[in-house]
């Protein structure tokens, strides 16, 4: 293991604004961060990299305040804390993106971007400047490349949007530190763009940034330095000219990973139609009329930009939104589906976007986790059989490999992407013949992208039918046998893996036509 | 048995040791079949809330159904001179139309549920009302039911039958809430209704369910409560019904919230309660300091409940630092 | 129709004023010329009933009659009605206030009548437990200091009186628990017209009927059966039937100018009256007969 | 204001114009000097519940202190003989006093709003009822507090002064709750309260605050009830109490998940519910159908907005769809 002294002093040429030194956090049972130091100078973008339960956003939260340390100090600008409080960290100049949304839906955007830090109006009353806080907010939204207005409600806008709207919150401190937990996790390519300028930008202005991103490609593109957790302890570090995916992940998991070879397997030719959906309009877009079809044994990418609809057309497929419009047939049987159990019934699987609202229960076992879709075939005479479903979580957890230290342990204590095997556990313990996986490895680390990678091309050649909607253009482009690209509620185009490359998917989600290899092929 | 539940079995056997040693009499038999009836008679009532917590809901309009179905109920059986068996039926189904109605606007018009039962609270007492003229329901001078008032007020080998259809209620309910696949289904829910929606389960149908038992079960007590006062001025008949049996789920460790408690919690919590108002009697305490007494032992038993679960959780915390802190150099 | 109303304002939904609901409706085949109607409020409390004295005086009623829930206190509020409109008490009466008169029974007699019963039922003494619904209100708290006064000197003593808050399970639960919790107890007493009843069931679940002597109020038709059966000694009836008959037509005619009707102290006392075993089947039928119009 | 308290403000002139056409004292001045005093009493309950739901919360215990503080204060002036400017402030000391207690037992010891409050409904009653011995509160014959009787019961202009009360009350509410820095907060904590903390809030003071308010509203009241029935029996002044501050808040659009809800609209709930009382009293409909007219009222004006809304987006969507398969063909 390297020594952290040996890298960082090496750089810091002036002052540190930042610096941890040996910061301890246990949680029952769990040592989240054991001894960890680390220094962030003026204008350092640091890339913070682990797996998951690594300890990285334990590791913020400290820094925000919302967290003490067992042990440990923080050193802010030259003044040593034990534990920050959070108007303390504020104060100090720390802004902060957290992991999980925490904007007002009853509030409007401007309202939320300066939440706690409101213009006032003079007099003792403390009443707020409304004027002045949309006329603050504007140019915030501007430099993020928001396309909604400061007034809007937070209520109306995607979770991409969202997302942009926490950033431009962070962007409003004067911060001389900037933390970014997981920010790209649900932008798709384009904003996640105006996002490395933005950070780029603030490098620029001498302001501090920590990135913790999944996406190892993107902490490539921006990060000075490279520090990688590992069990809550310093895996090493990173100089700017060390930096590469490899590396990253070699320090992350102790190995090199063949994630890429695997996940980029061809799939064996694929077989018939198995789910169809013909002419569907879904109620965000409902003169958008959506046709596809989706072969048994094969991974069909659905990619797009934000807002685009992907997630709208897989929960009208699973039957939790009304379909508005046209037919849907499985195995050339017209079906109708008019909630999840119908869908359940039929065979029809969604692993949704949002894991801890929709996905599983934190509350409940593994095992009841997994058994929950499927009780009747774990029970007799409608009383269920505590055997039958040990039976089947055991089984499912040496098949996928879920760590934890029995399936009776609580599902909320286990990481990401750990949780996630559980939501795909639960599903392929029943017999799935069409598979829609929406955004499945959101924040998901690279070594258990890599298995869920394996058991979507296992499943499909299992001769289930996988529908993935990603906005992660590597793994679309890495794991899909064919990509369909959707543009403001429409398949704008399908593409065959000949034709696979960041630049057509990019134009296909602009409503371009593509590149094609064959000029005589010609988009759908 | 849950630790909670052990723990709330200590308070109702401290309590009673402590009123035993004041007056003895508390542990006559007469005393506790006396009390045990009125047990059987909240504890149908409670269960029946349980049902409908565990979702997340609620049902305020309890008090005013026992009134209202009470009414029905005896009028049918004493004015209008209904076979008892055929108005029992017809009360029992009533309430099950009205927790079907009530589940019906909560999932699919989409109400919250203390609205909706909030009505349900002004109305249902209002129409009693409205339907006895203001005055009283009650049976004539020597007007008997014999099989009737065997099975509701009656009792076997000294216990009430009342108390007898609460443990037989209470088995099946413990089977179908601990043990059915319904009722995990009813856990799923009240932790998270949409994940539930999202394995495939018809969410809509279970809540309806809920509210449909906790129906038939305030009509099964609402005739018990009928036969055991023998006349209901409608106009306080029941009333505050509904915070009796959400006291004795909430005492017996289920979360307003849904997704928490266990049958066993809310019988005990029902003894607790009747516990303390026999008491009040027995000890001869001035029967205004009834209620205070009662909201007195629920605040501090939820209270002590909670900070002892906050302190062990922060034993074990402490510990495992300690254990980590001294296995630190080892590694 | 145009015709004046008069209103007769009670203190709470119970049984009780079916009987004078029955008075107001022969006052009304007597009085053609107004509009006579009986109100209950939601609930016996005092904001309640000024609420609903307060509308009916905007209505335009020309006279009101009320059994005021707390007439002691509500001078201000009962005076603010007899300023814009003629107003009579019944069943309690508040005696500081501008009301023309009152028209019901004596409390405090009533209490009296009960001591008679208790002391014709047990000459050797014994203990008594009452049981009534609001302790706090004044009828009731006139009752007991009757009966106290009546018991002075006698071998019989109130020991105590349980409230139930017109929770009619708690009311007889009170029974049984005193049933328990005082075994030496040779007697008890149902201030309420619903207590009564109630003592009587509790009784025969335990097994306890004539061993216990019963003193009641008011004629319950269980009260009524009880003391035609000889479990209830005799209870002590008012008789809101005639406060409703006379008192509506006594009004009537004040505001027709004829004020002979009202005596110089304000005071209409209608007798209570101590119904027996002899008495009973007489006393039923009449109730029979009043109801039955 | 919002397209809900436009709403609402129709439905209640709607209603007045029927009430009218029917008898048309309704629009005497006294029985709208009548109705507006109810109004305010009411109106400054309402306001303070208000605080406490738009935070997510609940307060039960209100009816019960409206009984527990009323009794206090006319024992402070009427039997104590305090002076009643003294009496005042410690009534609405007392007040904030049990708004804090609350708060601070749902804050800092995590207890639940519905928990605390249904105790504190329990044992307010009791206490106010052991300190008159199940008596009666009031002023004795010919006491009269003329300074005070004006400012509570009298009337300005015909106009009452509880009224005016009200109105100034709900003005500096109004600013405090939509324009004020600590407003916008409780809107947050009641919609995500994790969020507001982690953005620096101190959510726990916040909503302590609320609950003050809601003790100080309460507290008010319950000297303005007290001067109007200038009597208090303890074992009923004030009950239910806490449902007309909750329908009221309901009605005016507010959600008991919290983070919802306009002070106009809470005015506006209560404005139709004491109208909703004065017509069953004016049209002569039998009281016992008040509360049932109240429930029917309620269930039927929330169901309304929401289908309301719920077709809307529906049309919407349709329409939509509809310009787009007329357009179709043109792609
Ligand atoms: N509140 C908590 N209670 C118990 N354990 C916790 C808690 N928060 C974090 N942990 C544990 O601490 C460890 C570190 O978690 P942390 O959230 O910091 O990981 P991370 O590196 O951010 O992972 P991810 O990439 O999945 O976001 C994990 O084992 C996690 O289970
Ligand atoms: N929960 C929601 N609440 C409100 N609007 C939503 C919600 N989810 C999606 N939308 C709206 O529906 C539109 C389509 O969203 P959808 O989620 O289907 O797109 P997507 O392609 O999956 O993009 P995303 O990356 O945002 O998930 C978006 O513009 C968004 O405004
Ligand atoms: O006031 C009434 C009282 O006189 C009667 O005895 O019981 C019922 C009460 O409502
Ligand atoms: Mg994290
Ligand atoms: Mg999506």
């Amino acid at each position: 293991m390297m020594n952290y002294s040996e890298t960082s002093f090496a750089q810091s040429t002036t002052a540190p604004f930042l610096s941890l030194e040996a910061v301890r956090k246990t949680y029952p049972g769990v040592v989240a961060l054991d001894g960890f130091s680390m220094e962030v100078g003026p204008g350092e973008v640091i890339g913070l990299v682990g797996e998951n339960g690594a300890g990285k956003s334990t590791l913020m939260k400290i820094l925000g305040g919302v967290t003490r340390p067992d042990s440990g100090t923080v050193i802010v600008d030259g003044v040593a804390h034990d534990g920050l409080t959070v108007e303390a960290s504020i104060g100090s100049g720390i802004a902060f993106v957290h992991q999980e949304l925490n904007l007002f839906e009853n509030l409007d955007v401007a309202a939320n971007i300066f939440f706690g830090r409101e213009p006032l109006k003079a007099g003792p009353l403390r009443l707020v400047d409304r004027a002045k806080l949309r006329q603050m907010a504007a140019p915030l939204l501007k430099r993020v490349g928001a396309n909604f207005s400061a007034d809007a409600p937070v209520a109306s806008l995607s979770l991409a949007q969202q997302q942009m709207v926490e950033i431009a919150k962070a962007l409003s401190i004067k911060a001389r530190l900037v933390i970014l937990d997981e920010p790209t996790s649900s932008l798709p390519i384009a904003e996640t763009e105006k996002l490395l300028d933005v950070i780029k930008g603030l490098r620029a202005e001498g302001i501090s940034v920590i990135f913790i991103s999944h996406r190892l490609h993107e902490v490539e593109r921006v990060a000075d330095r490279v520090v990688v957790l590992r069990d809550g302890m310093l895996a090493g570090t990173l100089p700017k000219s060390e930096i590469n995916h490899d590396q990253m992940v070699k320090l992350m998991i102790g190995r090199m990973l063949k994630e890429r070879e695997k996940a980029a397997e061809a799939g064996r030719a694929p077989g018939g139609v198995a789910l169809s959906a013909n002419a569907v309009r879904t109620s965000t877009y409902p003169d958008r009329p959506v046709s596809l079809d989706l072969r048994r044994g094969e991974i069909l990418g659905l990619a797009g930009l934000v807002g685009s609809g992907r997630t709208e057309l897989a929960r009208v497929l699973f039957g939790i939104d009304e379909r508005l419009g046209g037919s849907v047939s499985l195995d050339g049987k017209a079906l109708n589906v008019t909630s999840a159990a119908d869908a359940v019934a039929n065979g029809i699987f969604l692993v949704p976007e949002d894991r801890k609202l929709t996905g599983i229960l934190l509350d409940l076992s593994i095992a009841q986790n997994i058994s929950l879709p499927n009780l009747p075939a774990h029970a007799k005479r409608s009383l269920v059989s505590a055997g039958a479903e040990l039976a089947t979580a055991e089984k499912q957890k040496k098949n996928l490999g879920i760590k934890a230290p029995s399936v009776l342990t609580r599902t909320g204590t286990l990481s990401g992407g750990n949780q996630q095997k559980v939501v795909l556990a639960k599903w392929l313990a029943m017999n799935p013949k069409v598979m829609i996986l929406d955004e499945p490895t959101r924040g998901i680390d690279i070594g258990a992208k890599a298995e869920i990678y394996g058991l979507m091309r296992s499943l499909a050649d299992a001769g289930v039918a996988v529908l993935m909607i990603s906005s992660d253009m590597e793994e679309v482009i890495g794991v899909s046998d064919r990509i369909a690209v959707m543009h403001e509620g429409q398949i704008s185009g399908i593409l065959d893996r000949n034709d696979f490359s960041q630049e057509n998917v990019l134009l296909l989600a602009v409503g371009k036509k593509p590149r094609l290899a064959q000029a005589a092929g010609g988009a759908q | 048995m849950s630790k909670k539940d052990l723990g709330l079995l200590v308070l109702i056997l401290v309590v009673g040791a402590v009123v035993t040693a004041i007056n003895p009499r508390f542990l006559l038999p007469i005393n506790l079949a006396n009390t045990s009836n009125l047990i059987g008679l909240f504890g149908i009532l409670s269960i029946g809330q349980a049902f409908v917590i565990i979702t997340g809901g609620i049902e305020l309009s309890v008090g005013s159904l026992v009134a209202l179905l009470g009414t029905l109920f005896i009028d049918f059986i004493a004015v209008r001179e209904m076979d008892w068996p055929l108005a029992f039926v017809l009360i029992i189904v009533l309430g099950a139309i009205i927790g079907f109605v009530h589940g019906w606007l909560i999932t699919q018009l989409k109400m919250q549920p203390f609205v909706v039962t909030l009505c349900g609270l002004l109305i249902y007492r209002g129409v009693a009302r409205f339907y006895t003229a203001d005055g009283t329901a009650g049976f004539a001078f020597g007007q008997n039911f014999p099989d009737l008032e065997f099975l509701t007020a009656g009792r076997s080998y000294g216990v009430p039958n009342s108390f007898i259809a609460l443990i037989v209620i209470a088995i099946v309910m413990w089977v179908v809430l601990h043990r059915s696949v319904f009722g995990r289904y009813l856990y799923a829910i009240g932790k998270n209704e949409e994940a539930a929606k999202y394995s495939g389960i018809r969410t809509g149908r279970i809540v309806i369910a809920a509210y449909v038992i906790c129906g038939v079960l305030t009509a099964l007590s609402a005739i018990y409560f009928a036969m055991y006062t023998r006349s209901i001025s409608p106009a306080s008949h029941g009333q505050f019904y509904e915070l009796y049996a959400i006291a004795a789920a909430v005492l017996g460790g289920f979360s307003l919230r849904g997704g928490e408690g266990s049958l066993v919690g809310v019988i005990l919590g029902t003894v607790l309660l009747q516990e303390l108002q026999n008491l009040v009697n027995l000890l001869g305490i001035p029967s205004s300091l009834n209620f205070a007494v009662m909201g007195g032992v629920i605040l501090i038993g939820v209270l002590v409940d909670q900070q002892w679960g906050v302190f062990r959780a922060r034993r074990r915390m402490l510990e495992a630092t300690r254990r980590n802190v001294a296995g630190a150099p080892a590694e | 129709d145009d015709k004046p109303t008069l209103a007769f304002v009670v203190n709470g939904a119970s049984d009780f004023w079916k009987a004078a609901e029955a008075g107001v409706k022969k006052a009304q085949g007597e009085l053609p010329d107004y509009t006579l109607e009986l109100k209950y409020p939601e609930q016996s409390s005092v904001a309640i009933q000024q609420r609903l004295m307060d509308d009916l005086v905007t209505a335009g009623v020309k006279g009101i009659m009320v059994s005021a829930v707390d007439p002691k206190t509500s001078t201000d509020g009962l005076n603010k009605i007899a300023s814009e409109t003629a107003l009579f008490t019944t069943d309690s009466d508040a005696p500081q206030t501008k009301r023309v008169a009152y028209i019901g029974s004596s409390n405090v007699d009533a209490g009296k009548q009960a001591a008679e019963i208790a002391k014709k039922a047990m000459p050797d003494g014994g203990k008594c437990l009452g049981f009534v619904g609001l302790l706090g209100a004044d009828n009731a708290k006139e009752r007991i200091q009757g009966m106290k006064d009546g018991l002075a000197g006698s071998k019989i003593e109130l020991v105590d009186v349980r409230g139930d808050d017109i929770d009619q399970a708690r009311a007889k639960k009170n029974v049984e628990d005193a049933l328990v919790a005082s075994p030496d107890i040779t007697c008890m007493v149902g201030f309420y017209s619903y207590n009564t009843p109630r003592i009587y069931e509790a009784l025969r679940d335990a097994g306890k009927l004539g061993s216990i002597t019963v003193v009641g109020f008011d004629d319950d038709p269980i009260t009524l059966g009880g003391v035609k059966e000889g479990t209830v000694a005799a209870t002590v009836v008012q008789q809101p039937f005639e406060w409703a008959y006379q008192g509506m037509k006594l009004m009537a005619s004040y505001l027709k100018g004829d004020k002979s009707g009202i005596p110089e102290n304000g005071l209409i006392i209608v007798p209570t009256k101590i119904i027996g075993k002899d008495d009973v089947d007489a006393y039923a039928a009449n109730l029979k007969a009043m109801a039955g119009k």
